[in-house]
């Protein structure tokens, strides 16, 4: 069938790659877990790290990312990917350690662990899936939800007074000197796709030439728990997430320019 | 303009039709008639007016990575144009 | 006496609420009853189902692994439940969108055009009330009156202005019996 | 107030607020979650505390630090959640404060699933923590008794300055049932003397877990051991159905106990001599009682949804008197009527021959 | 090797280090801290892994994760530590994974004191975190013996893949005492093939606590349930004295079973028929070669350093066959062989008269 | 004997203030734990805080603190004072709720709670005494422990290759959108130790006014474990801690400037 | 110069001599000679000289709240002096 | 046969050490011999003290309440001690640094001018040293060849200058009993 489609000059131009498992996700339609999956498979396999890589998934809606990826891999405790991360690279330095971890996981019950790998300058990579709510476990408040954002723990919208403002992970870990290379992207078109797919080859790079710790923020989208439609949903990113978290590089140490 | 064609795995797509919302040449359409196994609504390449660049932006986009393009141009060029 | 009927379906199809409108019916007309929804690695996967148990003494169990009803409304449903059903049990299904066919012999199959009629009456959410009006029909679970009595009292305020409509569909959900649909 | 559909983690919220409490901490878990979604909603409408903390740990310490203002404090989690609030817990217990915690237990171990199980037993009724004391745990088996037993819960804390735990599980917790909820508690509005209030008009209030000088520390664990003896005298708690003339007691508690009440009415309709002994406390565990039925019939089995842990406490309790069988399922499978008959009936049936045929909780399992 | 006078945190680092530990992960807390110390120099000095983590949730899950790698991992903690490692141990138990923790434990609940104690008995026995299972529990009485127990824990960590905790308390980690160290073991080269160490030209290995499905986590749970009764069946360990013609068998674990040999030598020096029982396998608890000794001696009297926690065991394995009597101290006060001696000499005379005056633990710690 | 050395003319110009406690401190010998006590205790008093003020203590050589103090008090688990001073706060809003944490129990075992507590707006005030090092457990290395710095568990001295560099909470906090007031001080001479009492004046005065979190910390000196003579000690935080943590406002709120 | 004197409580004094290193009269002294109870060597004013000034830094330095400090001074600027 | 020896003084006084030695004296004299730090609340306070049992079987209880002999350096010690000391036991006190004088008639008191000594001998550190020789010429431990080997073995490489004048310490305190200062 597909061959009817395809005349002989054709080639082919994109494909999925080997590093993505073949199974279906598990996730909803049109949620950007998906894409960060792909980018994140795109730069191990054009880095040829399939083979010494170790993914750490966390606890939340990519709690199966584990068997997303042809590589080895385990899931962390709620928040202690980093930790567990620290525990597997420490043993085996020449490997390539990354967690993947949502928002909730890495900036609500995760804040000590991810802090302290940042600080310790662990020659990990964090691949953080920012979508400003607890997707997993059905839609709360998390330390990102913005201002007057409604979740089903906070029904009337989150109040500032309350509970505070969104936790900007990327501004806090950038004020570490063990942090090497801290930036944020959004997964909301496909010209910040690209950028984030950069800014992924350059944290694994970070990771591969022993520079340390290597973090990439990604605005990703929950239309299921936000109650938009995956386009609504991309939207809202644009419109609501960019300017709470600005896109940019928070830090990128000298000698990680070169990369 | 270069002339391509994609290829979508109707059974892996969950409908979400991002595909179509970013496709320049609007030639993605939502199969609303048709429930696949999975019970979405599959996108599909409207094969009639054959106007797909194959400039893979539908596929850069896909959450379930069910697009694969192809392009009538030579190897080089074409992967460093979808590749991101 | 005791009777189980699971409903499953596509989440938004209104599965849980069918299920509900049920218990409360139950508990209205003074029986024992539970609702529990299936809340495991489904959750995330689109698919949404719940089990109710209606019953004239304690019920144990809220959870069946062999129900004497199933109300299904979509193609994996229908797998899942069809070899699932007790024996002599019923499967009422929706005929406009399970293309697949029966294959049991020692169970009774109900197909209902539900899609098909809540389009006729110009809304395609009245479907799950199309099937739960089929159900009660094809087993004397409870009268006509009690489920309308339960949405009457139970039909969340933002949904009233439905009330009338469910109640037609649940009317032509039990019409769907006079004349079924062969079972292919 | 009539009766209506109630879930049972919305029940449970619901009933603490008519007990008054006046702050809650939590953080979601499945299958715990829509108490902490309701608790969202009521306590901000009512103006009372609700707070989602930034994990368990969090959470725990908050209720540590509300429970010293003297006020009634819960929060509600989900075995690994509960994991994480040990520590916490045990500074509270060393710190005599009363607070109730809900664990809503799933699948274990590790991260399991977010079906029904028990299989946090030894950890609530043993060792909340390090250190030397129990909490008080209590163990519904409808939705209704969660609301009942949630409001005993806070009298219980508020009488004996203790922790009360209530073990429920993802069936109690996520299945509707009809239910009648108490009406409002007022808000208590006076503080117990020991609270923290600020020194006002009198001597500085301290709170604290620790006694560094060796003999102070074992005074202070003799007080807690008095009180728990006195719990343990006064506080057992159980359901029996058909105990009057049965041979085999079927022992279970919470949802497996209510499932298991199916099967003993099905045994006894089939005319065999079957009772039910359901603990609403499993600590203090209902040792007294259940000894007495050890005298009257010939063999107990107990029913859990895990490998066997509750069994201890009736071994402990029937001391070797008769046999004790088990039947359990564990990592969120549901043990169904028809296997607990199944059980029911081998047990009888052994039971007119020799008792020792009775397989042991983990061959059981294992088999 | 030679004796040499060693402390017991230190022998216990050192033994670890000679058994090949490539990581050890470790938050300081009294009375355990020399060990991490020690730790920290000669990791460095072997370019092996040390590292202090942010806290003891840390700790565990760097553990979790050096684990996964197949090596040789060891953390160290005391009892509040020890509490905050309940999750983590959850679910290394849940993935399969060999490594040991060492909990010197002390006076509790809450921060308690620094002293020795024996309060986390049943949180380590028990329950180290939800879901169905047991550690192997090693409990040294000398710092000889938390050398050789150490050794032995990394063997049955790794036959099993399977956690081992080392329960010592204040006393032992504190103590100098002569013993002689092992020779150093080659570190292992090569890994298992479970172990996540790149998917190179083989499948990818995954590691994980979780399967979503009932049937799948329940079948996991009988997997786990099959290898604690091989470890039950296998691993019972225990020392005895004087239990050929014994009436009285007193039955004390680590620093309590060590001074309770002193208070029974004496006995026996007054000519009393005293025996000592000293499990050194808490969990599996060595019940089958106890029970034997219940059907030779008329009593049992258990020392514990806390209010009763073993003692539950001693009464599943005895089943109440003979009364057990008790002596406790608690909160870092260490029972001395003269108080010991008393409580041998009540008990032997309850012996000649009656069994049942024997008082119940909590009537014990209570009067 | 005091008499015989006072004549008529003289006035008290200097005396223990009422909050603190008459006892004597377990603190070591020069250890200016001893002096930020008396700091807050002074402020207490000045704003007539004593009878609404509740202390918590964190577990490390100030745990005695609540002793040390005439209010109420209590102790928290080690690093959980901001959570059990939140549970303290949100059911007594009109109480001033203190906590008093040392580096190791707020920089390490404590990050996620401080962090969150700041990220809330948590209406309390914490006063964080960095002494870059662990005191009650005997010296070990603290997150915030100098590079080379000798300690316990760093017996060659910090390796900031394998442990990172030191975390500057300050620095860190003050990306909060919570926090609003965030300044380090130092106790290692007189003037400053007269900046560092003005600064908790403020800290309080954000708390009376509900104007949300703040945090005064103190740059303190650990002569036992430094192995110095107190005087050398004193030396030492002007020489080598200040460089590492440079004292200053890192955030002051429009709204606090006017207090 | 105002005159002034300071009373230690040599009992509390923990010998740490941080008050007799910025005393910028130098007229605070250890006792080298005599141990307090707890075992140190107290602090103690030189009263031979009267230099002391009551200016009080001795007292805002000390970590043991040792010292009490009078001056000849009307009492306000005093306070407004010492109290920091 | 076994002997219970309390060390206590303050930190710095070379307390642990002292004990230590004569625990490895006791080691390698082939007695069995443990050592225990008091590391409770006093931690902090500056005081320091350990508890070293020999014995000539397995010992149960590293730490005792009642010791046979104890060794005293400062006030503190002296009246938390004094008291503790089984009847007919032993105290050694520094009587250069405690000016508290006896109470209890039933033990046997053993004043050394320690401190004085060492000064004399040109360095303070070596209190210890003096107050050990003392100690085990009062009550026949171990004979001072021993404790002097166990020195020699056990002294780490950083003191090993210090070698000699420790022996000449261990001597004088011995010497002290020859003609001992009266109790008061
Ligand atoms: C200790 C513990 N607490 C809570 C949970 C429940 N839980 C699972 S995922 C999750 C949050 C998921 O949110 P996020 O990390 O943002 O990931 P997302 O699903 O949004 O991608 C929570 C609270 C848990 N599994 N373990
Ligand atoms: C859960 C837990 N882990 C470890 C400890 C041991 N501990 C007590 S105080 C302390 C650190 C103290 O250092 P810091 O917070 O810097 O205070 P400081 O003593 O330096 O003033 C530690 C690790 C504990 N009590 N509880
Ligand atoms: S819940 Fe949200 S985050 Fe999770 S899969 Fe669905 S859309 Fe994605
Ligand atoms: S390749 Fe480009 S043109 Fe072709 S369908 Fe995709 S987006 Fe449209
Ligand atoms: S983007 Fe992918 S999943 Fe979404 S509709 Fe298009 S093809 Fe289907
Ligand atoms: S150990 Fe350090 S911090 Fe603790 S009291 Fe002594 S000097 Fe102060
Ligand atoms: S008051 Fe001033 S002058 Fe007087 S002793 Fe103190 S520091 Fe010296
Ligand atoms: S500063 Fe205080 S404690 Fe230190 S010597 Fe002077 S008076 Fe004594
Ligand atoms: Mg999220
Ligand atoms: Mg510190």
């Amino acid at each position: 069938m597909m061959t009817t489609t395809i005349n002989e000059a054709s080639t082919l131009v994109f494909e999925r790659p080997d590093s993505l498992a073949t199974c279906n996700t598990n996730y909803c339609p049109g949620c950007t877990h998906g894409v960060a999956h792909r980018l994140l498979a795109e730069a191990i396999d054009e880095l040829g790290l399939r083979e010494q890589t170790i993914l750490v998934s966390p606890v939340g809606c990519s709690v199966f990312s584990y068997q997303y990826f042809q590589t080895d891999g385990c899931v962390a405790a709620h928040g202690r990917a980093p930790a567990m991360a620290t525990g597997i690279k420490r043993v085996q330095p020449d490997k390539m350690v990354i967690t993947y971890q949502g928002d909730g996981d890495l900036a609500s019950i995760g804040m000590a662990e991810i802090v302290h790998a940042a600080a310790r300058g662990e020659n990990i990579t964090t691949i953080f899936v920012n979508n400003a709510i607890y997707g997993m476990t059905g839609g709360q408040m998390a330390p990102t939800s913005l201002p007057g954002q409604k979740t089903t723990s906070s029904p009337l919208g989150r109040n500032t007074i309350m509970t505070g403002y969104p936790v900007r992970m990327s501004e806090l870990l950038s004020t570490l000197d063990g942090a090497s290379y801290i930036v944020r992207r959004s997964l909301h078109d496909v010209a910040n796709i690209r950028k984030a797919k950069k800014a992924i080859l350059t944290a694994l790079k970070v990771q591969m030439n022993g520079k340390g710790f290597s973090m990439v923020e990604l605005l990703s989208s929950c239309p299921t728990n936000w109650g938009l439609e995956p386009v609504e949903a991309l939207h809202w990113i644009e419109t609501n997430m960019i300017p709470a978290f600005p896109l940019g590089d928070y830090k990128v140490n000298e000698d990680v320019r070169s990369l | 303009m270069t002339k391509g064609t994609i290829f979508i795995d109707q059974e892996r797509c969950k409908g979400c039709s991002l595909c179509a919302a970013v496709c320049p040449q609007e030639v993605i359409a939502m199969q609303d008639d048709r429930l696949n196994h999975k019970g979405y609504h599959p996108a599909s390449l409207n094969e009639a007016d054959a106007h797909c660049t194959g400039c893979g932006v539908c596929a850069l986009i896909c959450p379930d990575v069910c697009i694969t393009v192809y392009r009538e141009a030579p190897v080089k060029a074409a992967r460093a144009a979808v590749t991101c | 006496m005791q009777t189980e009927i699971i409903f499953a379906g596509f989440g938004g199809q209104g599965i849980m609420f069918a299920g509900q409108v049920l218990a409360y019916a139950g508990m209205d007309a003074g029986l024992e009853s539970t609702w529990i929804p299936s809340y495991g690695p489904e959750m995330r996967g689109g698919t949404a189902n719940c089990c109710v148990v209606l019953a004239d003494r304690p019920i144990g169990s809220p959870v069946v692994r062999h129900p004497q009803v199933a109300v299904v409304f979509n193609n994996p449903s229908f797998e899942k439940y069809e070899s699932n059903v007790a024996p002599g049990g019923l499967l009422v299904y929706n005929a406009s969108l399970i293309t697949l066919s029966p294959t049991r012999d020692n169970i009774e199959f109900l197909p209902i055009p539900a899609s098909a009629i809540a389009d006729e009456l110009g809304n395609m959410r009245l479907t799950n009330m199309v099937m739960l009006g089929a159900a009660i029909t094809a087993r004397p679970i409870l009268g006509l009156d009690d489920v309308k009595r339960a949405l009457e009292e139970h039909l969340p305020a933002r949904r009233r202005d439905l009330l009338q409509s469910n109640f037609v569909a649940l009317e032509r959900g039990m019409e769907c019996l006079l004349n079924p649909v062969p079972a292919r | 107030m009539a009766k209506e559909m109630l879930k049972g983690n919305i029940a449970i919220a619901e009933a603490a607020i008519r007990a008054g409490v006046e702050a809650y901490f939590g953080y979601p878990i499945t299958p715990q979650t829509e108490l902490l979604e309701h608790m969202s909603k009521r306590m901000v409408e009512l103006d009372r505390v609700f707070l989602q903390a930034e994990s368990e740990v969090a959470a725990i310490n908050m209720v540590y630090g509300a429970a010293c203002t003297g006020v009634r404090v819960m929060t509600s989690s989900s075995s690994p959640g509960f994991s994480l609030m040990q520590e916490g817990l045990s500074y509270i217990a060393g710190s005599e404060l009363p607070c109730v915690v809900v664990d809503v237990m799933r699948g274990g171990p590790g991260l399991g699933n977010i079906l029904p199980s028990q299989g946090d037993y030894f950890q609530i009724t043993r060792s909340a923590g390090h250190g030397d004391y129990h909490p008080i745990v209590l163990a519904p088996a409808s939705v209704q008794e969660a609301v009942d037993l949630t409001a005993l819960a806070f009298d219980l804390a508020d009488q004996y300055r203790h922790i009360v735990i209530i073990a429920a599980d993802g069936l109690i917790g996520q299945m509707m049932e009809p239910a009648e909820l108490p009406p409002m508690q007022p808000v208590a509005t006076d503080r117990p003397n020991w609270a923290l209030t600020g020194a006002k008009d009198r001597k500085p209030n301290s709170i604290v877990s620790f006694y560094l000088k060796a003999e102070e520390e074992e005074a202070f664990n003799l007080k807690i051991q008095a009180r728990l003896h006195e719990i343990q005298k006064t506080e057992q708690r159980f359901v029996e159905y058909y105990t009057d003339d049965c041979e085999l007691l079927v022992i279970g508690y919470g949802s497996s106990g209510r499932i298991a009440l199916s099967a003993v009415q099905t045994a006894r309709e089939n005319g065999m001599k079957v009772g039910l002994f359901r603990p609403l406390t499993l600590w203090p565990f209902p040792e007294k009682r259940l000894s007495e039925l050890a005298d009257e019939v010939g063999a107990c089995l107990v029913v859990e949804m895990s490998a066997g842990q509750m069994i201890e406490d009736v071994r402990l309790a029937t001391g070797g008197q008769i046999p004790v069988g088990f039947y359990g399922r564990m990592g969120g499978v549901i043990p169904m009527p028809d296997e607990i008959l199944q059980a029911i009936q081998t047990h009888c049936r052994q039971l007119s021959q020799n008792c020792e045929g009775i397989p042991t909780p983990l061959e059981r399992v294992n088999s």
